[in-house]
């Protein structure tokens, strides 16, 4: 059964890396600037679920905390993206 | 005397004593003690950063939210993987901003509302009134209006309406 | 696997030397930023590839060899930290350049030709 | 791997949750690349941020438990993350795509509700439009 | 008492580093504090260098035999902690930083150090920077000293902006940014291909090597040589050099004398350390050699070429790295003692003249702004959530120290000592650097003749004497003595005592010449015998190492 | 130790005369008058001290390594030097304190003239070679300030630098030679080096020496072809031309080469160079001097002429025309000396040295004119005055050595003309000053001069007299004592006397007489004298120095265009290329070759994973242009896949800094980005030049070279076995003796915690700086207003301070992101705490708080959150450096050595065992230090858009940010000549 698993666990790490690659085209095709930032945002989201297949197919726990600050700070840059595309700065005074 | 939640944001401090144990997997006492004193100065440093407290009056209505929010967002996913994959036979999808009216003002409650349109697939918080009193969704397939008014005032909004305020 | 982390470098510094040669100052810190991930990434191979073997002792008796080398771990995570601190560094002084010369050549004028 | 044999109360929802989260995902990706325009493509990629990431983070719940020996729980952490954080990325990300569409022209807008939104932005507006930031790619 | 001199190695890093910090506490407005604890720190940097220097000769045999002290950091033992080495050499050049900075420090005072720019923080943090670097035994450890002497100098250099500067310094940040790269490919092949990072542990490692993995290990130090040679100034990797030392503030180009001699620094001490094979310190040697000819002579064109006096010293520095770069290529062992000699001799001297145009840019006429500065740009941020209240950095302009007379005069003799140091000419030490030098060549000429290398540098060094001599006079006749477009500035003690001490300074060098050189002859012995240092630094492990081969 | 004296007095003498008030004429004559009279008597008191061959010495120790100690050495010829120079310094002294006008800054003159002197009789005393060069050089100088004396004229300026660029450079080949001397003799001192003259004139070196020495010689004193600064040095105040030009420092050559004669003489080379020069210098001079208008140019000329006599004699390998030479040296000294002091007294008394102004001035100025008249015809070589004795003994040496060498011919009759122009040159002086219709229109009246001018003349004109009447008696001795000391045993028999009876050297001269008188006499009638000099004019040298000059200057400016660039890309493409082939050229022996370590089996998801990753970094650099916004999204996208990388290859806490430092990076740039104006996408036709698209194609090679170079080291190392020691050791003993399960954790905090100390002083250093370049921020004109999106909103997002809330669009955002932040405050302590045991640690625990910190910014903006939250970045920065810093220091209490770890296991009731360590403490240093200087930073930046108007700025910063800006350009244009 584990061997079902290891495969199941190496299925879903490709799926996340062509996520990874399919928003990558779309970060390349944009067209418009907020296509490209989406495409960065869903990039980071699927680097974060990659790295925990990284942890679930070593049996390993260290690669949660790196999951953990993607989720925390992933928005971070997205949403410096966006409040510069929106406003023209990423903070106000 | 106004309630202590109003002078202390107990629920965040709880908040972050739980978290704390949740992050280091351990109910050891030296953790609980650290994790209060990190948690109370963490609330204190933050407290002028957050004026406003949640009041929390029945957390109970709680589960019965995320029941319904997890109902939808696997139903929601379902739709949404349908449409991407063009499994859905020759209908046009017609995509759209709605604006849906509002009584809930309590900004948390709107928090959590936005969290829930958000993390459902098909609909995005789009943006609030100046004044509170709507909300702009957009929508992936807006067949009817009416159905997404609906959904947002009869299954969250009383019920968050209850958990807040 | 060490074929394509090699190739990844090259790709990485390719890019960085080619921008790191160019005249506007925002394609040279973009050339900086992707130097500084080929390095990194460079000096963490010096340690050679290991995979599921991160450097956290786990039973009691550590056997070296079941480890990836910590060292070169250790002296990339001094090279981020000082790479980001000179990237820093060097936009507010590119800004400062833009700012007093008018132009965002790295040369503060605009070639004449 | 790791020369640990896992429970099967872990390798059969596992298995289930790992392919069902990479195709949600994966399909969600898809989305983000094939529809039409920007404002639809905003939504696929929740499928990855909810149910794809909570079926893996459950997964991973499930294989951490097993290997600790105990519940482990912290995999929620990460969820309540996401879910604080991203309607606060597509907020923004939708703000700032209005604009600038509606800057553009409304060619590239959606039909119904954007012109709604697009008027209440100009009846606020002293200024008809609005003007472009600093560094605009497209 | 004895506890503290135990500690003594590792204090001309932490005294800079504990004053920047506490200076950083102190407000603007405290000047008079923050003063004190710079010139508090350099005071002591200063006696810990002499305490140091003292205790590396024979005199002090007692204190460490070899004359080499070596500090454990951590208490990790070497090769596996980073361990500060204090030698001859070593000691030397805490001694002449230490010197030089003291001096610039208190020129600085006069009006160069006003409040609102954090200069006396990066000042210590340069000296840091430079003690760390001629101390650290350990490779990486050099790049991160390197990283944060370069980092502080990013800062001074850029002290005062305008375009000039800041065009210049963004030259020198991104060409270091670029050397310090290969420093961290080149640190990173090394540790590759012999696993250590320990200097002294280099030498029997790379012995062992295999000759295709010996030819990863060369790239490595080859990529590393040439982010030494960029920091040393030597051609072509030298054009940032004229422009970022010429904008910089008479008191920063003044360490900044020091911080070219760190690149040659690196060179003189790995280069024994590296390798022991012939073959390849002949081809060292070559490009040393013909890379400091070229240097030399591309300095010598600069000087001819400027017309301005502090561009024209920079190009002395350059002069002076090719110099020392050629010298030692020439692979002749009796060579270093005098290089050594140049070297402290350049360094003083260098330093002095970068203090003199300090003062001598005031004798021209200032012209007003010709225009209301415009509205836009003055508009200056505000940081009131960092205690800052006035938008302004710069404070009022505040006179330090009384004003001396025949101003005109002392700058004049000055300038004239200035020429004599960089021209080599007696009686100032650089002619006793030079002759020394020369002696040497000519010594050894017979036996290395064969390559006419120690005649062609012969001529170099001497044309650089009439080259200086030509440049300077005509600049400086220009400053002295074109009667119009000059005013006489007032001049303060606290900017002309620096010049003047560095200038005696130099005075003593001549007349202690027996002595000094001595000194470097023991040094250059230290340096030419790797085996002494190994073992000092590795102390026990060699032997058990050697134990372990026997096995 | 009176040697010793003798040569600091004058220099003691020196630097206190420097220190006179400016006006204080009196007391610096004085002064110096002592001081030189000082001096002369203390080289008379030597006199008996050298008779006979002996030699006062006096020697101290300086480098003894090198051979070479401070060593005075008097013998008969120094001694007689030592006297010229000390009784003529005495002399023009005396001279000088009338000479010298009251405006004249008088005491700098003396203080020159007396640090000359003691350079001179340094020359002079010099035992040691070396330290005669020293002297030799201090002359140069000491006569260079003593040229430009009057700085204000421009010709006294030219002068004095073309004085000290030929001397200069002759001396410093006579540093060259004296060197090469020093190596083949084995020693510097003076007498092994005479001792040893066969071995020298058997050395291979022995001609370049020759030349070398002979260039310094020639150089000093001015002879052909580097005469041309002698006239120049006119300028200078006469006593100066007196002293230095015509008594000392021109005779400092010749007194080198007699010097050294014994070491060097006696080749053919050394006949034909010494005389050679000598005899062009002869001719050269005496041909000139008919022709100068100027009475001083006269004098120059001559004294070249003169000189080269004394060289020719020099030359001609003959020890009596070595006694010649050295006799002639003092003739020349004492007659010359006194013209020019005369010439200075008409200068003085009429105001002009041309000489077709002057006329009769015997009758204003008769006893001058006595005075001048006698000197001339000792320069004439009129008999019973010195200049007759030592040109016969010239005539006679040219006939001898003529007859030697098979020069029969040409030796005495270039003696012969030249000893015609000399009459001629002579008689013309005397004649157009003194003589013929007295002058109306000069521009003073003339009349006698002050007795003190008059005196030193006269008392140098009864020298002439006595020692060309009574030679045996006056010199002659003295004369003998001096050679003595040279030839030693080798001394010829010579006599001195007035009368030798008819000889063919009287024929000569009066040949020369005759000619020299009729030469005048035709010359006058032509009215030829005042014309330029024939010939020789055509080929000004002193014009050639200066187009020389102005030529290497130029064309060094030029050259220093190829030499230094101003192009930042030319620079990086030198660093880039010259890396690429340092990299290259290790494999040129063994050329590269993979090594044989076993490889990782390819994994297709890494493949796709750096597939993306590639694509960015690609992509990355071809949008950077003009496309930054998503140039930076595709960096981004790089910097995931490389986190990404550091995780899959088993580096967590890599992964984890590199992620943070990712997201605080772009931010930063992108706070960045706000104040860079956009650039407009446009089809540059510059872009299109053939020129421009090499350089591309050329970047891209360089760029490919460097891609493929770094991947053939990176994969030649990855696939050899690692052997590192150091690794193991760490691994070993991490847990056991540093508590630590993390070894990266631990490496970085406690094994090499020296390293991270030195990281977080850069970051701490850089934060610094970026506040201070940010508070004297300019932004361009263009992005300085508030962007137009912001303008046109009228419910801003942020900053309404009052409000707990944003009323715009940032109001469910601001809810969001401050409940994040006390629990990003929560996470940023969990990576601080469990860094030793698991990825984490005080580095990535700052950056997740100051992100925590930078986001509350971003969607409160700035005033809002500043009006709440007062955070002193410095404040932390300063705190953890000083906390990292006392965690090292910690450990000298329990007397280990910096940062060494200490830890106490605690044991407290209730929460149980606790272990507390400096290295924990070291950490938080670390984690405030990040927290301020990455907030520091980004606050900073983001501080730009809040501006208010600042204080006018002042004089000072504007005059040095013009230094600066003068120093940055190198204008080719060359101001002198
Ligand atoms: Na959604
Ligand atoms: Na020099």
């Amino acid at each position: 059964m584990n061997a079902v698993f290891d495969y199941a666990a190496w299925f879903a790490s490709l799926c996340f890396v062509l996520a990874m690659l399919l928003a990558l085209l779309r970060m390349f095709l944009g067209p418009a600037a907020q296509d490209r930032v989406l495409a960065l945002d869903a990039f980071y989201l699927n680097g974060m679920l990659t790295l925990l297949m990284l942890g679930i197919r070593s049996s390993s726990t260290v690669y949660f905390d790196m999951a953990l600050l993607i989720a925390l700070f992933g928005f971070a840059s997205t949403i410096a993206f966006a409040k510069f595309l929106l406003s023209g700065e990423v903070i106000e005074p | 005397m106004k309630p202590i939640a109003d002078r202390w944001p107990v629920a965040l401090t709880v908040s972050l004593v739980a978290m704390w144990l949740l992050l280091n997997q351990t109910l050891a006492p030296v953790h609980i003690v650290l994790g209060t004193l990190l948690a109370i100065a963490l609330a204190w440093a933050s407290r002028r950063l957050r004026p406003l407290q949640p009041r929390l009056a029945r957390l109970g209505l709680v589960p019965v939210l995320l029941a319904r929010v997890l109902q939808d967002i696997v139903r929601s996913n379902i739709a949404v993987a349908r449409i991407v994959l063009g499994l859905v036979g020759d209908r046009e999808i017609r995509s759209g901003f709605v604006d849906i009216p509002l009584e809930m003002r309590d900004p948390h409650a709107l928090a959590v509302l936005a969290g829930i349109v958000t993390s459902t697939p098909g609909t995005v918080w789009v943006d609030l009134a100046a004044d509170g009193s709507r909300v702009t969704l957009h929508v992936l397939d807006l067949r009817d209006e009416q159905d997404w008014i609906d959904w947002i005032k009869l299954r969250y909004e009383r019920l968050l309406m209850g958990i807040f305020e | 696997m060490e074929a394509v982390y090699a190739l990844a470098i090259g790709v990485l510094v390719a890019a960085g030397v080619w921008l790191l040669l160019r005249p506007r100052t925002f394609q040279v810190i973009m050339g900086l930023s992707l130097l500084s991930y080929a390095t990194n990434l460079f000096i963490f191979g010096m340690g050679r590839l290991e995979i599921q073997r991160p450097p956290i002792l786990s039973g009691g008796e550590a056997t070296p060899a079941l480890y990836a080398d910590p060292v070169p771990q250790a002296l990339v995570l001094t090279a981020i930290v000082i790479g980001f601190a000179t990237t820093a560094l060097f936009l507010v002084v590119l800004l400062a350049l833009r700012g007093l010369s008018g132009t965002d050549h790295v040369d503060g004028r605009e070639p004449e030709q | 791997m790791n020369g640990m044999e896992l429970p099967l109360w872990v390798t059969i929802p596992g298995t289930l949750l790992l392919v069902a989260g990479g195709l949600l995902t994966l399909i969600g990706a898809l989305g983000l690349v094939r529809l039409p325009d920007f404002f639809m493509r905003m939504h696929p990629p929740t499928m990855g941020t909810t149910l794809g990431a909570g079926c893996v983070l459950i997964a991973s719940m499930l294989v951490s438990s097993a290997l600790e020996q105990h519940p482990v729980v912290h995999e929620l952490l990460i969820t309540l993350f996401i879910v604080m954080t991203a309607p606060v990325t597509a907020m923004l990300l939708m703000r700032a795509a209005v604009f600038r569409a509606q800057r553009k022209g409304d060619d590239a807008a959606p039909p119904t509700g954007a012109q709604a939104v697009a008027r209440r932005a100009q009846d606020e507006d002293p200024l008809v439009g609005r003007p472009a930031p600093p560094d605009e790619p497209s | 008492m004895t506890a503290l001199l135990d500690h003594l190695p590792i204090l001309p890093i932490a005294v800079p580093l504990f004053a920047a910090a506490a200076m950083l506490l102190v407000g603007d407005a405290r000047r008079t504090l923050r003063y004190s604890i710079a010139f508090g720190s350099l005071t002591v940097q200063l006696a810990v260098a002499l305490v140091l220097l003292y205790q590396t000769t024979d005199a002090a045999a007692h204190i460490w035999p070899n004359g080499i002290g070596v500090y454990e950091i951590g208490g990790w033992p070497a090769p596996f902690g980073i361990v500060l080495v204090v030698d001859r050499l070593s000691s030397m050049m805490l001694t002449l930083t230490a010197t030089v900075a003291l001096a610039a420090l208190v020129y600085s005072t006069a009006h160069w150090d006003r409040p609102g720019q954090p200069f006396h923080s990066l000042f210590q943090l340069l000296v840091m920077g430079l003690n760390g670097a001629f101390l650290t035994g350990d490779l990486f450890n050099l790049f991160v000293f390197f990283e944060v002497l370069l980092a502080a100098s990013y800062g001074l250099v850029l002290r005062g902006l305008g375009t000039a500067r800041v065009r210049m310094g963004l030259h020198y940040i991104a060409v270091n940014l670029a050397a310090s790269f290969l420093f961290l490919i080149g640190v990173a092949l090394i540790y590759g291909t012999v696993g250590t990072l320990n200097m002294a542990d280099l030498l029997g490692h790379v012995e062992a090597l295999p000759p295709d993995d010996r030819a990863l290990f060369d790239a490595g130090a080859w990529i590393l040589g040439i982010a030494f040679l960029v920091k040393a100034g030597s051609w072509p990797l030298n054009s940032w050099l004229p422009g970022a030392y010429s904008v910089s503030i008479a008191p920063v180009a003044a360490v900044f004398a020091v911080m070219t001699k760190v690149g040659v620094y690196a060179v003189l001490r790995l280069g024994t350390l590296m390798s022991e094979d012939a073959a390849a310190a002949t081809i060292l040697g070559e490009i040393l050699y013909y890379t400091g000819l070229v240097t030399l002579v591309s300095g010598m064109i600069g000087m001819l070429a400027t017309q301005h006096l502090k561009r024209l010293v920079s190009y002395s520095v350059i002069v002076s790295s090719g110099l020392l770069l050629a010298s030692l290529g020439l692979g002749i062992e009796a060579v270093t003692p005098p290089v050594l000699f140049y070297l402290a001799t350049s360094v003083l001297t260098t330093a002095a003249f970068f203090l003199l145009t300090g003062m001598t840019d005031r004798t021209r006429l200032v012209m007003p702004p010709a225009h209301e500065p415009d509205a836009q740009g003055d508009i200056l941020p505000v940081y009131m959530a960092f205690g800052v209240t006035s938008p302004d950095p710069y404070g009022t302009e505040e006179e330090v120290g009384a004003a001396i007379p025949a101003a005109m005069a002392f700058l004049g003799l000055m300038f004239v000592c200035c020429v004599l140091l960089v021209a080599g000419l007696p009686p100032l030490p650089g002619f006793v650097a030079k002759f020394t030098l020369l002696s040497v060549v000519l010594e050894t000429a017979p036996v290395v003749g064969a390559r006419n290398a120690g005649w062609v540098l012969a001529v170099a060094v001497l044309a650089t004497g009439i080259v200086s001599v030509v440049a300077l006079t005509r600049i400086g006749m220009r400053l002295f003595w074109s009667p119009a477009q000059r005013r006489t500035p007032r001049l303060h003690v606290v900017e002309a005592a620096p010049v003047a001490f560095l200038v005696l300074v130099c005075l003593g060098l001549t007349a202690a010449s027996g002595p000094v050189m001595r000194f470097f002859d023991a040094t250059a012995r230290s340096l030419h015998d790797p085996d002494t240092y190994i073992e000092t630094v590795l102390g026990s492990r060699v032997a058990s190492r050697t134990e372990g081969d026997a096995q | 130790m009176l040697l010793t004296l003798m040569v600091v007095l004058p220099f003691l003498g020196s630097v206190a005369a420097a220190f006179l008030p400016a006006g204080a004429r009196n007391t610096a004559a004085s002064w110096a008058t002592s001081v030189t009279v000082a001096c002369t008597v203390l080289v008379l008191l030597f006199y008996p001290e050298v008779q006979d061959g002996r030699v006062a010495s006096v020697r101290f120790e300086w480098l003894p390594q090198f051979g070479i100690d401070v060593y005075l050495r008097m013998d008969g010829f120094a001694w007689l030097f030592a006297l010229l120079v000390s009784l003529m310094g005495a002399l023009v002294v005396l001279y000088a304190r009338y000479y010298m006008s009251a405006e004249d800054p008088v005491p700098r003159f003396f203080s020159f003239l007396l640090a000359f002197m003691g350079a001179m009789l340094g020359i002079v005393l010099s035992g040691n070679l070396i330290q005669l060069v020293v002297f030799w050089e201090l002359t140069s100088l000491t006569s260079f300030m003593l040229i430009a004396y009057w700085y204000h004229l421009p010709d006294a300026r030219r002068a004095a630098r073309m004085a000290v660029v030929v001397t200069v450079g002759g001396g410093l080949c006579l540093l060259l030679g004296v060197l090469m001397l020093g190596a083949i003799v084995g020693s510097y001192d003076l007498d092994d080096v005479l001792a040893a003259g066969d071995a020298i004139r058997a050395h291979r070196w022995y001609p370049t020496v020759l030349v070398l020495v002979a260039l310094g010689a020639l150089t000093k004193s001015a002879q052909f072809p580097f005469h041309f600064w002698l006239p120049q040095a006119m300028t200078a105040p006469t006593p100066v031309s007196a002293y230095l030009h015509s008594a000392t420092m021109v005779k400092a050559g010749v007194f080198l080469l007699a010097r050294l004669w014994p070491a060097l003489y006696g080749s053919e080379l050394w006949f034909w160079l010494i005389t050679g020069a000598g005899a062009a210098s002869l001719l050269v001079g005496a041909i000139s001097a008919t022709f100068q208008r100027d009475t001083k140019g006269v004098l120059a000329y001559s004294t070249i002429s003169h000189l080269g006599l004394i060289t020719m004699l020099l030359g001609m390998n003959s020890e009596l025309a070595l006694v010649a030479a050295v006799f002639h040296m003092m003739n020349h000294a004492t007659f010359k000396a006194s013209l020019f002091m005369g010439a200075g007294i008409v200068q003085h008394e009429t105001g002009t040295r041309d000489m077709q102004r002057l006329s009769g001035l015997a009758h204003a100025m008769p006893l001058t004119a006595t005075v001048a008249t006698v000197a001339a015809a000792a320069m004439a070589g009129v008999p019973l005055l010195n200049g007759f004795l030592s040109k016969e003994m010239f005539f006679e040496e040219s006939i001898v050595v003529g007859g030697a060498t098979g020069l029969v011919i040409t030796l005495p009759t270039i003696a012969t003309i030249a000893g015609a122009f000399s009459v001629a040159y002579s008689v013309r002086f005397i004649h157009q000053v003194f003589f013929g219709r007295p002058a109306t229109d000069l521009p003073k009246t003339p009349k006698e001069p002050t007795r003190g001018m008059l005196v030193p003349s006269a008392l140098l004109v009864v020298a002439c007299l006595l020692i060309g009447i009574l030679p045996a008696r006056t010199i002659g001795p003295v004369l003998e004592t001096a050679m003595l000391s040279i030839l030693g045993a080798n001394l010829p028999e010579y006599r001195l006397v007035v009368w030798q009876g008819f000889t063919a050297p009287l024929l000569l001269s009066l040949t020369a007489s005759t000619l020299g008188l009729s030469l005048y006499l035709l010359l006058l009638k032509r009215r030829a004298t005042m014309r330029p000099t024939p010939l020789l004019s055509l080929v000004d040298a002193s014009r050639l120095f200066d187009v020389g000059n102005v030529v290497v200057v130029r064309g060094a400016a030029r050259v220093a265009h190829f030499f230094f660039t101003r192009r930042l890309q030319s620079q990086l493409l030198a660093i880039v290329g010259i890396a690429l082939v340092a990299g290259v050229a290790a494999f040129g022996g063994v050329g590269w070759s993979a090594g044989d370590q076993p490889l990782h089996p390819l994994d297709p998801l890494f493949v796709l994973l750096w597939v993306g990753g590639a694509a960015c970094a690609i992509g990355a650099a071809q949008q950077a242009k003009f496309h930054r916004l998503a140039a930076l999204i595709m960096l981004g996208g790089a910097g995931l896949v490389t986190c990404l990388t550091f995780a899959w290859f088993s580096a967590p806490d890599l992964a984890l800094t590199q992620i943070t430092v990712e997201v605080v990076s772009v931010v930063l740039l992108l706070l960045g980005l706000r104040w860079l104006p956009r650039r407009i996408p446009f089809d540059d036709p510059r872009r299109r030049t053939p020129r421009a698209r090499a350089r591309r194609l050329r970047d891209v090679a360089l760029a490919l070279g460097a891609g493929t170079g770094a991947a053939a080291l990176a994969f030649a190392v990855l696939t050899r076995p690692n052997g590192a020691e150091i690794r193991d050791f760490y691994v070993d003993n991490a847990l056991e003796i540093a508590n630590g399960r993390n070894v990266v954790n631990v490496i970085l905090v406690d094994y090499r915690s020296f390293d991270t100390f030195g990281e977080i002083t850069v970051v701490a250093i850089v934060a610094i700086i970026v506040y201070a370049l940010l508070r004297r921020f300019r932004p361009a004109p263009e992005s300085i207003d508030v962007p137009r999106a912001q303008r046109a909103d009228p419910s801003p997002p942020v900053g309404v301070l009052d409000d707990p809330l944003p009323r715009g669009y940032m109001k469910i955002p601001a809810v969001l992101v401050r409940l994040l932040g006390p629990m990003a405050g929560l996470v940023s302590v969990y990576f601080l705490l469990r860094g030793h045991d698991a990825p984490g640690g005080g580095f990535v625990g700052g950056l997740v708080m100051a992100t925590a910190v930078i986001v509350q910014y971003m969607v409160g903006g700035t005033m809002w959150v500043e009006s709440r939250l007062r955070i002193h970045p410095q404040l932390w920065i300063a705190l953890g450096l000083l906390t990292a810093g006392a965690a090292g220091i910690l450990a000298w209490l329990a007397a280990k050595p910096f940062l060494s770890a200490l830890s106490v296991d605690l044991h407290v009731p209730l929460l149980g065992d606790l272990h507390l360590s400096s290295v924990l403490l070291f950490d938080l240093g670390v984690y405030m230090l990040v927290i301020g200087a990455v907030v520091l930073m980004l606050v900073a930046l983001a501080h730009q858009s809040l501006r208010s108007p600042r204080r006018t700025q002042f004089v000072e910063e504007t005059a040095d940010a013009q230094a600066a800006e003068e120093a940055a350009e190198t204008s080719t244009s060359e101001a002198s000549a």
